[in-house]
């Protein structure tokens, strides 16, 4: 189980073929990666990311351990940017293994609601018109009730 | 009166202008603090003006307003997290 | 929208990387890996699949174009293996590209199941005991019943 | 009569013996060709003879055993599939 919450970028791919091969008597392994995309109406020129260090560590683990319990995780890694990133730059990327395919999904659908709504991170979006915080979506806190 | 350090993020740190402080405080609750902060300054009283669009963390634990303080040695105040 | 359907083996994490590379506008990445591993009592030798040619290609596209339509999938691409393979080895993998998470869950989550019961594959494990026909399960049929 | 392409996958191949064979047919439907084909030798009647645990395409397409074979070229018998 590895969090890493970092401002460096990082290779999805690579990230993925090393958490694949580390993975010893899995049968599947889903992968979730968010990348920066024009959200607004004017184009984006950065995406900057603000956390809270320390807690953001902490609270990710915590999910990653719920998640581990709930559906018998054999392995799972977390990598979050902060900082200022561009249109296309990946932000952040989830991998769960598991023995059965539905508990691969579901924990890691699982760890992307919980990411979204409880993990410190705050998003500004910064375009040619100015900048502007990210509002969190009804929808996004609505989905933790299905856990 | 003991102290406690206070830290504001996203847009609240921008309105307050500033990202942490240390402040001298009898409040036996998170919602006595707040009362605190905002008698302080206009910035403060316009910051906190809807708790409801804030979140709060007690040495680095989610809780809500009404929490006590006890013995927390850290105190955040931020806008709902859009991470993801 | 890439189907292929190969005996060679593959590297699933290089696909991914070269499948996120030519997704242009996405927020979101999903993918899914299926790995052999030991199912049955005795330790498995091989896992032999076999498959009907030229359905397996039609079937698993007119899959990608419903997914497509349904949860507008910006890119997709489904990577299955027949012939022998060993525990461990990578079986399949699906990756779906889309503008918002829950569509590219959905989608890769709807491929899954419809690859699972629809398409034309039939897997047979090899121990020292003997070889047997994987039965479907019923799980796996009431899985479509979600879509 | 015509002529179909009658193939067989998996278990069912085993138990037939070979993949597949061209077969000369009256049939209207896909149970009527697999009436002739249990007909034919013990082989085949054991192979079908619990069509629930089989299912049946018809030119590539996955169908049911009332359909027509009308002028499908190639009809497929396979026990239920197990990809993924």
């Amino acid at each position: 189980m590895v969090v890493r919450v970092q401002s460096a970028p990082f290779d999805p791919a690579g990230a993925i073929g090393g958490f694949a091969t580390g993975c010893k008597r899995v049968g599947a392994i889903v992968t979730f990666t968010g990348i920066v995309r024009d959200l607004s109406g004017s184009p984006l020129k950065k995406m900057r990311i603000e956390h809270y260090p320390g807690m953001t560590e902490k609270a990710i683990m915590a999910m990653v351990d719920t998640a581990t319990q709930r559906w018998s995780l054999r392995d799972c890694l977390v990598i979050h940017r902060y900082g200022d990133l561009e249109p296309g730059d990946t932000i952040m990327m989830v991998a769960t293994a598991t023995a059965h395919r539905s508990d691969a999904f579901a924990a890691a659908e699982y760890l992307m609601d919980y990411l979204k709504s409880r993990a410190p991170f705050w998003k500004k979006e910064i375009t040619d018109q100015g900048a502007r915080w990210v509002t969190a979506k009804d929808d996004d806190e609505a989905a933790l009730g299905r856990w | 009166m003991r102290m406690i350090e206070v830290l504001y993020f996203a847009w609240l740190r921008e309105r307050i202008g500033l990202p942490s402080e240390t402040v001298e405080t009898a409040a036996e609750t998170v919602a006595d603090l707040v009362e605190e902060l905002r008698a302080r300054e206009a910035r403060y009283a316009l910051a906190f003006s809807d708790l409801a669009s804030l979140r709060v963390a007690l040495d680095q634990e989610l809780t809500t307003f009404d929490a006590p303080l006890k013995g927390a040695k850290e105190v955040a105040f931020f806008p709902p997290m859009t991470g993801g």
